[in-house]
């Protein structure tokens, strides 16, 4: 174990031991229902935290993925329900123009010299409002093709259901390990978000791999948008609100830095799992009112990550000796 | 053709670079020669790196041509000159420490199998690549790792590898040990005799002489001139640099002194785990201890810990024989310490920040937030010490990121003298400092030394060590292994003593 | 162009902003004619500028603290859930029959701690500041429900309602909280060296703390502060309303605090900071708000209104825009 | 009979009718014995479908949902129905085309709701007057509801007019500032005859902006609303508003009721229960805020 992966190490080894806790307290989680549920209603989380973890890793952030998503599940339900145009046709649609929307945002960004918060906010504002523009209501999506999809479930022993959307989840999390680790633009990713200008004198083509990195993202919002639709089979402006923080909160708790240069795709996947058992137990547990429910998700999501930091800052520094 | 001959690889005319308020180029020719090494030399400010940036197209010119193996050329930015077969180290090593060393030696041009970056054949030629400079490490591990040496190294190798016709070092030696140079030497001449033009920027005239075949010297943005390197003596070209001259004993310091009384600090037993062995050091009040080692010998950790930066966790610290508190550097400036670190862009500086600003900073965190230096003061302090150290400024509200390399050194070092300090600690002070300004602070340290203050000096050149030391302590892996006074302060002894001889 | 602006390095900084601020309100005028009425209403000044004060009062507030924390390299996010907090403390303490100065400092007091219990999680534990502020704004709104048990506690106390409701020399109380506050903060920033010790720790942590500067005590103290100020704009909007509104006081504030504090030029990188210049951001993005309500547009369009906007004040701020514009006065007079 | 276990999951604590709601809930679950297991979804719908499949997982013996949105329950209502739980909804019914995925709703019509205000407007106003409304979260149910309904009602009197329309977020301070440019943009408020809120405390902010422009609420402005918050109930007492349409709190109640006669004989409850939307007016309102004062 390095130095680099430890901090991957406590995180895993932090979410298996609070599993054991719910373990210890509600027996039902041995179930494989219990854990497929936590793959199948955090997909769509999952998939726009991949797309986050390289945005932060090349120091960005975006903050239009909730609406991005929103957006997507409008769309195409407006698409399908009243333009009635064929499914796959409309998926194809909404990811060129979710490419169009990050590479505005990438352009901006880099000719512009604005801070990528600043202006994914903006995306933020106008995604959503675009997506009341095109209808305020909430838009059942009725087509064959969602039901023939949501049937797609491997059944696992015990009454586990593994969906479809999960199964992408999880092809999205492979992918993104292998991008991030075995091409060049994964490794222009990690250039940028260790030191921009660095970067730029090393040769890396700091505007298209900028770029690239937002399409990324907004593609992989577009992607979710569309779990997300199969999900609930529906389009609603009012969807995913505050999906960003939770994604950018599973993306740090999964040891990515927000300075940029350092994290692990596969450490978002982790964070991930924390917060939906943050949020299982909560809901098993059952008893708290909804103030109470804030704050113990607080309190949990301070535990994880102190308990992360302390046991990172207790291991000693291991120093390589050069030559 | 150029004057010699040989036909010219990279050829400039007429560069000009303009910033707000500096002229840091104006109309600059500059020629390098197939198979030649091309030493470029000038003072702190005087426009070689810029020159190179302009050359690799970092920076946009205000004007001039460049050409390349007679062909204009105009790099729009290091991709396009990394293309053209230019490979370069600039002078802070701008390498990214949160990449593997692999990727560091090949972002951007990895080797791939079925569409996909093979770690494994990076890792096998980053390890055969280092070879070549005598580095085995892991070129797994992150770059951050390694220390500024190291670094300064890979990033050597990597223009090496990248450059098709020419190499351009901007101060690759600055951190540097004796041996490391040697091994750079030997590179740089097998590219010569392959024919490539290499451009090499320093500022130890010694390395000048054993390496380069001819000089370009600037001054103030603009060409002094172009010579062979065998027919142009040393003070010659010195007065070339300074446009004045400057006397040969100005780098060197009178006598050695038997410095006597109570040692003013004193650590005894002082280490801590995987760190710094225990050692115990005394300095006293006018004694200047040099500290002498290879690379990661454990110098810097030493004065880290002298500094608080880093918590012993055994022996103790005294100041004038009472035993003190050295937890954090805060603790060492009440003590009256300083300390200029090695690496000044990421320990030292605070780029955004005026000079001004970066000079009182230490003054002021030890004032306290609640004690502001009224702002006179504060460019009355600022103005004496950038006259005082000859800092190239157009004024003191510049931000220090804007300075050349040089002079954001001295502004470090004008930082704690601004404080008044008893005990200082230099790490590598002259590191990219220009010959006047060398001398300058060796005097300067001399001087400081008759006023009383302790110093604590690492540096890398033994000879400088030497010049200006009255006692030398030796580090081997990270351990004090000798001390050295009187007549022992000399290069052979330290050496051997380095060696372990 | 030359004769005054150099004379005035400060105005001159300010050009972009205050083109913004002015080109919004010119829009706002053009939407609405009778924007820049005033008249005096109750001892009051009454009128859609006013408004654009009053209103924009809170994000004022809270990015006067906000601007401190970006200048560290920090960030905020928890700020709109201590504004909840600290109404609901002080609606909870007027109800119980205390004093407006004990309700005030028990607000304040409160905000404090929360700020502190930031920056201690960004100092001492070094957790990234955007997760350490991000626990309190989950669990804060929490706190705040807790103590208003997820009712909308109203008060009638005349003198916590003054705080918003009131006036001063005719100026609206929230006005004069803003500046006052702005004062406040000026002089704990710039008549101290505090302000270059939290641009020398956002710029960069390291060096500043081999200079000896108390980077510990001093991040706390600036998320303390942004707390302080969160609890002030928490009140005044409790005031307004009346009660305290554990759900829905301060939501979403945090961002357009970010977004005031970033239009007035302080970078997310943290360094350099101006907190008069994130005042004028605030008061750009409440005009803004206000503008959007005047036009009578339907709500539908209400965030892409503003996503334009937003985008089109920064354009206004870019360099290059700036540069072009400097080239076409300078060509101007011939 | 074993004790009955319920899963509800709430939309979370939005607003003072929510958090009556809940706890309606809990008295109502307390008095028949039954456990609750209430999972607070804060807003979100996906938090909602999480915590009704983890209920579904435990094997609760019924569940209840107060669904944030009409759509998008389909697929793990579905689940709940394999799983042989029975599913009611409260508050607010469902868009599917599928009714046998739950077994009863226990709702008011939202879009009645908006239709009594309009009428009862129609009628004071002899079908002339200017209304500004303010709506509710852009794009929330309720909102898109009491819209509609309200529009229908004055559909037929040309006379009455919604001049201006603005989101005011369903909260006070959203309501207030709201009001207050309304009152700028028509002539210092004199143009409006009436301000028709999407809630309670919407229009409780509009009163404070009616009163701080010099103007009368209830008087020189006509405040009507829905929900029936206490605070609202005060105002009007005081004759500062004018009508307000109750919405029930109490819709776990019946919802109890029908799921343990289902429990104890298999009676099938009728698929709505319908709750009833009363109007109120300032002549009894003093008697309704005491009655409600401690509900909330
Ligand atoms: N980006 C910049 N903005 C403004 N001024 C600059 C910038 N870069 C360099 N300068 C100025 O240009 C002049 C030349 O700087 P340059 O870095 O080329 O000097 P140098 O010869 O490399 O010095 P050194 O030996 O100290 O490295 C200096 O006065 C410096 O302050
Ligand atoms: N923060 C750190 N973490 C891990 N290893 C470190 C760290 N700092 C230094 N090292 C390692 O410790 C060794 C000592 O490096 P350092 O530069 O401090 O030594 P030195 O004796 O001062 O040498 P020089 O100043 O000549 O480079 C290096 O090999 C480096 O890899
Ligand atoms: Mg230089
Ligand atoms: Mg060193």
């Amino acid at each position: 174990m390095n130095q680099r992966t430890f901090p991957l190490f406590v995180t895993a080894a932090v979410f298996a031991l609070a599993y054991a806790f719910c373990l210890s307290r509600f027996p039902a989680f041995a179930s494989t229902r219990v854990f497929a549920n936590l793959l199948t209603d955090n997909a769509f989380l999952g998939i726009v935290a991949v797309g986050m973890t390289f945005v932060i890793i090349s120091g960005g952030i975006d903050l239009s993925v909730g609406s991005v998503i929103a957006f997507t599940g409008v769309f195409l339900a407006i698409m399908i329900e009243r333009v009635h145009v064929n499914p796959w046709l409309a998926f194809v649609m909404i990811l060129i123009i979710a490419a169009l929307f990050g590479a505005g945002m990438g352009a901006i960004i880099h000719f512009l010299r604005m801070p990528p918060f600043i202006v994914t906010l903006a995306g933020m504002f106008l995604a959503r409002g675009m997506s009341f523009v095109l209808t305020a209501d909430s838009i059942p999506i009725n087509h064959p093709l969602y039901a023939q999809l949501n049937e797609l479930v491997i059944r696992l022993p015990g009454g586990g259901r593994l969906t479809l959307i999960a199964v992408v989840m999880l092809l999205v999390f492979a992918g993104g390990i292998v991008l991030a680790h075995f091409t060049r633009f994964g490794s222009y990713v990690y250039a940028l978000g260790g030191n921009r200008t660095s970067a730029e004198l090393m040769g890396v083509p700091v505007a298209s791999a900028t770029i690239r990195i937002y399409v990324l993202s907004s593609v992989l919002a577009a992607v979710s948008g569309i779990v997300f639709s199969l999900y609930t089979s529906a389009g609603y402006s009012l969807a995913a609100t505050g999906v960003e923080l939770d994604t950018i909160a599973a993306v740090i708790i999964g040891g990515t830095l927000l300075t940029g240069g350092s994290g692990y795709v596969i450490g978002t996947f982790v964070g991930i799992l924390i917060q939906g058992l943050i949020q299982t137990y909560i809901t098993f547990d059952g008893t708290l009112s909804s103030w109470w429910t804030k704050i113990a998700i607080g309190i949990l999501l301070f535990a994880f990550i102190a308990l992360q930091r302390v046991v990172t800052m207790a291991w000693p520094m291991r120093r390589v000796q050069a030559a | 053709m150029t004057e010699t001959g040989r036909k010219a690889v990279l050829k400039a005319s007429g560069l000009s670079k303009f910033f707000p308020g500096v002229r840091a180029l104006d109309k600059v020719d500059f020629e390098l020669a197939e198979g030649e090494i091309h030493a470029l030399l000038g003072e702190n400010g005087a426009g070689k790196s810029t020159l190179i940036k302009l050359v690799t197209g970092v920076y946009g010119r205000d004007e001039g041509t460049i050409q390349l193996a007679g062909e204009e050329v105009d790099p729009k930015d290091t991709t396009d000159a990394q293309r053209l077969g230019i490979g370069t180290v600039y002078q802070e090593v701008n390498l990214l420490p949160n990449l593997s060393v692999a990727e560091n030696l090949f972002l951007g041009r990895q080797p791939m199998r079925f569409g996909l970056v093979d770690r494994k054949a990076m890792k096998a030629r980053a390890k055969a690549l280092l070879a070549e400079y005598n580095l085995h490490l892991d070129p797994a591990e992150p770059l951050s790792r390694f220390s500024v040496a190291v670094q300064q190294i890979i990033a050597i190798a990597r223009a090496v590898d990248l450059s098709g016709r020419v190499l351009i070092l901007d101060e690759p030696t600055a951190s540097l040990d004796a041996g490391e140079v040697q091994v750079l030497f030997r590179i740089m001449r097998r590219l010569r005799d392959r024919g490539m033009g290499v451009v090499f920027v320093t500022h130890f005239l010694d390395q000048v002489y054993e390496v380069s075949d001819r000089i370009t010297v600037l001054r103030n943005g603009r060409l002094v001139g172009t010579r062979e390197t065998a027919e142009l003596p040393r003070l010659e070209l010195v007065s070339m640099m300074l446009g004045r001259e400057l006397s040969a004993e100005a780098l060197h310091r009178g006598g050695r002194r038997e410095v006597a009384g109570e040692p003013l600090v004193s650590f005894k037993g002082f280490g801590k785990n995987r760190y710094v062995e225990p050692f115990d050091l005394e300095i006293r009040r006018g004694e200047v201890v040099g500290m002498a080692g290879l690379l990661g010998s454990g110098r810097t950790e030493t004065a880290k810990l002298a500094f608080g930066i880093e918590q012993a966790d055994s022996g103790e610290a005294r100041v004038e024989g009472h035993p003190v508190k050295l937890q954090s550097p805060r603790d060492a400036i009440r003590l009256r310490f300083g300390y200029c670190p090695e690496d000044r862009k990421t320990e030292g500086i605070v780029g955004e920040l005026s000079v001004r600003e970066n000079i009182i900073l230490a003054l002021q965190a030890r004032r306290g937030w609640l004690k502001p230096l009224p702002r006179r003061e504060q460019e009355e302090i600022a103005g004496r010490y950038i006259k005082l150290l000859g800092i190239k400024t157009p004024d003191a509200e510049r931000s220090i990121q804007f300075l050349s390399g040089g002079n954001q050194q001295k502004a470090l070092l004008a930082r704690w003298l601004a404080t008044d300090p008893e005990f200082l600690i230099l790490d590598e002070p002259t590191r990219g400092i220009d010959v006047g300004a060398h001398a300058e602070i060796i005097r300067l340290i001399e001087r400081l030394c008759d006023d009383g203050l302790a110093l604590l000096v690492i540096s890398s050149e033994i000879e400088e060590i030497v010049s200006y030391s009255d006692r030398v302590v030796v580090l081997r892996d990270r351990r004090h292994v000798g001390s050295l006074s009187g007549d022992e302060v000399a290069m052979e002894p330290i050496m051997q003593t380095i060696a372990g001889a | 162009m030359t004769g005054m602006a150099p004379a005035f390095p400060a105005i001159r900084k300010a050009l972009p902003q205050i083109g913004a601020l002015a080109v919004v309100l010119l829009a706002n005028w053009l939407v609405f004619p009778g924007f820049f009425d005033i008249r005096l209403q109750d001892g009051r000044l009454f009128g859609s500028v006013v408004d654009v004060f009053v209103r924009g009062a809170p994000v004022a507030l809270l990015a006067l603290g906000m601007t401190l924390v970006i200048a560290t390299k920090g960030i905020d996010l928890s700020v709109g859930a201590v504004m909840a907090i600290a109404g609901a403390v002080a609606a909870s303490m007027t109800n119980a029959g205390h004093g407006l100065p004990l309700t005030i400092l028990a607000a304040i007091g409160v905000g404090l701690v929360c700020g502190l219990w930031n920056g201690m999680l960004v100092a001492l534990l070094r957790i990234q500041p955007i997760v350490a502020t991000l626990i309190l704004m989950v669990a804060g709104r929490g706190i705040a429900q807790l103590i208003t048990e997820g009712q909308i506690i109203t008060f009638v106390d005349p003198a916590l309602i003054f705080l918003a409701g009131g006036s001063f020399l005719s100026i609206p109380m929230p006005v004069v909280l803003v500046i006052l506050m702005f004062v406040l903060t000026l002089l704990l920033v710039r008549a101290t060296a505090l302000g270059l010790m939290i641009e020398a720790i956002g710029v960069n942590l390291l060096s500043s703390a081999y200079s000896g500067v108390n980077t510990k005590v001093v991040l706390i103290a600036v998320y303390g502060w942004a707390g302080i100020c969160a609890a002030v704009a928490g009140l005044v909007v409790a005031a307004d309303i009346h009660g305290a509104d554990a759900n829905n006081a301060g939501l979403w504030l945090e961002l357009d605090a970010i977004l005031a504090s970033v239009i007035g030029g302080t970078s997310l990188l943290g360094g350099r900071f101006n907190i008069t210049l994130a005042l004028l951001g605030a008061l750009i993005i409440q005009a803004m708000n206000t503008g959007i309500l005047l036009s009578g547009f339907r709500p539908e369009f209400n965030l892409v209104v503003k996503a334009l906007v937003v985008l089109a004040v920064l354009l206004f701020q870019s360099p290059q825009l700036m540069g072009m514009l400097r080239v076409t006065f300078r060509r101007a007079p011939k | 009979a074993d004790k009955l276990t319920v899963g509800f999951s709430q939309v979370g604590s939005e607003s003072g009718w929510r958090a009556a709601e809940t706890k309606v809930a809990k008295s109502e679950a307390e008095k028949r014995g039954v456990t609750l297991k209430i999972s607070d979804a804060q807003q979100k719908q996906e938090n909602q479908i999480k915590a009704i499949r983890s209920f579904i997982a435990q094997g609760v013996d019924a569940i209840f949902v107060a669904p944030v949105v009409a759509t998008g329950w389909d697929s793990v209502l579905a689940e709940a129905k394999d799983a042989k739980i029975p599913v009611f909804l409260l508050d607010r019914d469902i868009d599917s085309k599928d009714k046998s995925l739950y077994m009863a709703s226990v709702t008011s019509d939202q879009v009645e709701e908006g239709r009594i205000d309009g009428r009862w407007l129609v009628k004071q106003t002899n079908g002339k007057c200017n209304v500004v409304e303010l709506q509710g979260t852009v794009g929330s149910s309720p909102a898109i509801s009491r819209k509609k309904g309200f529009e229908e009602a004055i559909a037929g009197s040309p006379g009455v007019k919604i001049i201006r329309s603005q989101s005011g977020d369903f909260t006070r301070s959203g309501g207030k500032q709201v009001m207050e440019s309304f009152i700028k943009a028509e002539n210092g408020g004199k143009n409006i005859c009436a301000v028709y809120s999407h809630n309670d405390d919407m229009a409780i902010g509009a009163i404070q902006a009616i009163k701080e422009a010099g103007l009368k609420p209830g008087k020189d402005i006509l405040v009507l609303a829905i929900d029936g918050v206490p605070d609202f109930f005060k105002a009007m007492s005081e004759g500062e508003a004018n009508a307000t349409v109750e919405l029930s709190p109490d819709m776990a109640g019946p919802a109890l009721d029908a799921l343990i006669a289902y429990k104890k004989d298999g009676t099938m409850p009728p698929k709505w229960i319908k709750t009833k939307s009363t109007i109120f007016f300032p002549d009894t309102a003093k008697a309704e805020y005491e009655r409600r004062k401690s509900l909330y």
